[in-house]
């Protein structure tokens, strides 16, 4: 991989409702992990970081994801310094 | 020229009627929806009555989309006016969680595009709600949509 | 329950919303259309501009007919409340004609509710309107209904 | 026929909008006309009594009615008693 400088720019990682209770903050800054390129392979790289990251993606299939502030899809492609956030489905309104 | 706002105070419906149509004689119709916190389950299940609904949003995502869908409704339906007011924080049963005003020329497009909106920001806005019962225990809403159909996307 | 009114004066919207919701925890949502006399020809038209709209109805049959319909909905869409409030007689561009409020637990309820009974008063409810134009002269409102369809009744 | 009391009763005709104004007056008494039994009839005795009336009936399409507060067709019957109101098409709210 190639190693410029917008490449080093870290991820940010937000998470709503009762993702942010069991990972215990609401933010989290990171580079994006080696060999991470889906949202699906940060998932799995979150998942495996500690019990609190395990318990808040669980229940995945009750997890929804937005990058930049656009609602993502698993297969959706990370750049570094996007805005990564994972809740759960909205019950707005 | 819509206003849309994420806040935690009340808001004033008479007064943002009549922002959308004071001075004007090419309004027709305004529609509206005020979404307010709901307890009916006293009777059924007291243990989950709800004493009060805590509303978290996102906000660089919120403002961004509520944006984008109102846009959407003041070209489809040819709007004259638009307000969109949602709150956040921690309301009691019986307070006003939302409203959706629309100004058109003629009814259909103010009734259709209320219709529109409200269902979006209950369907697709990141907004969640957390639910304080009589114990002091709580619990995140969860959302009616089939988890099913997104489940398979992982 | 439900509060039917014809009357000469102006109504006051925030009053009724709160009429219906104030001191209750069951009511999820309200539905609300307001209709406002319009006047958007003085550009195409200006001398078909509307400087006054009279309005005439049937009384006897306007409150029969509006209780019913009311009622109907009410059964329908399980309503927790409802206001239909139509003016009569003169008013001027911009001001309110017509108010029409449900109060539902659910929002589809309040919205299919609202839609209804003001596509009903547009439709069926027996007012007649006559707009009076900048010559002094006047004109009643033709109804969009095709007379075709009523036409091979005779 | 029969001459009962009922029989005897007035029939009340109520004209709106234009109507009213082609008539000159909001509203009527008049013994149910010999032969008379449908709205339809009613409305051919009405149109031959003077111009102002045929003035009134003259686009009969265009003519709604209602029978004791009621929407009624030219075929609706009429009885001794009732109140019949001609007036166009509604344009409400």
């Amino acid at each position: 991989m190639s190693d410029t400088a917008s490449m080093r720019e870290p991820l940010t990682i937000l998470y709503f409702a009762w993702l942010r209770e069991r990972v215990g903050v609401a933010e989290e800054i990171l580079e994006l992990p080696e060999g991470v390129t889906t949202v699906a392979e940060l998932v799995v790289y979150l998942s495996g970081l500690d019990q609190r990251h395990a318990a808040a993606f669980k229940d995945r299939k009750t997890v929804r994801c937005a990058v930049n502030q656009e609602f993502a899809d698993p297969a959706t492609v990370l750049q570094a310094g996007d805005e990564v956030a994972f809740f759960p489905p909205v019950t707005g309104g | 020229m819509a206003k849309i706002s994420v806040q935690t105070g009340n808001f004033d419906i008479a007064a943002e009627i009549s922002r959308l149509t004071a001075g004007r004689t090419d309004i027709g119709g305004v529609g509206c929806f005020v979404g307010i916190v709901r307890d009916d389950k006293p009777r059924d299940a007291p243990a989950r009555a709800i004493q009060a609904l805590t509303l978290e949003h996102y906000p660089a995502m919120t403002l961004r989309a509520v944006g984008r869908i109102v846009e959407e409704a003041e070209r489809r339906w040819g709007l004259l006016g638009c307000t969109v007011i949602h709150r956040v924080g921690r309301m009691l049963p019986g307070e006003n969680i939302v409203l959706v005003l629309t100004a058109a020329s003629h009814r259909q497009a103010a009734l259709d595009s209320t219709a529109f909106l409200i269902d979006w920001l209950k369907t697709k806005a990141p907004f969640w709600k957390r639910e304080e019962f009589p114990d002091g225990e709580g619990a995140w809403v969860e959302a009616r949509e089939a988890d099913d159909t997104a489940a398979s996307r992982w």
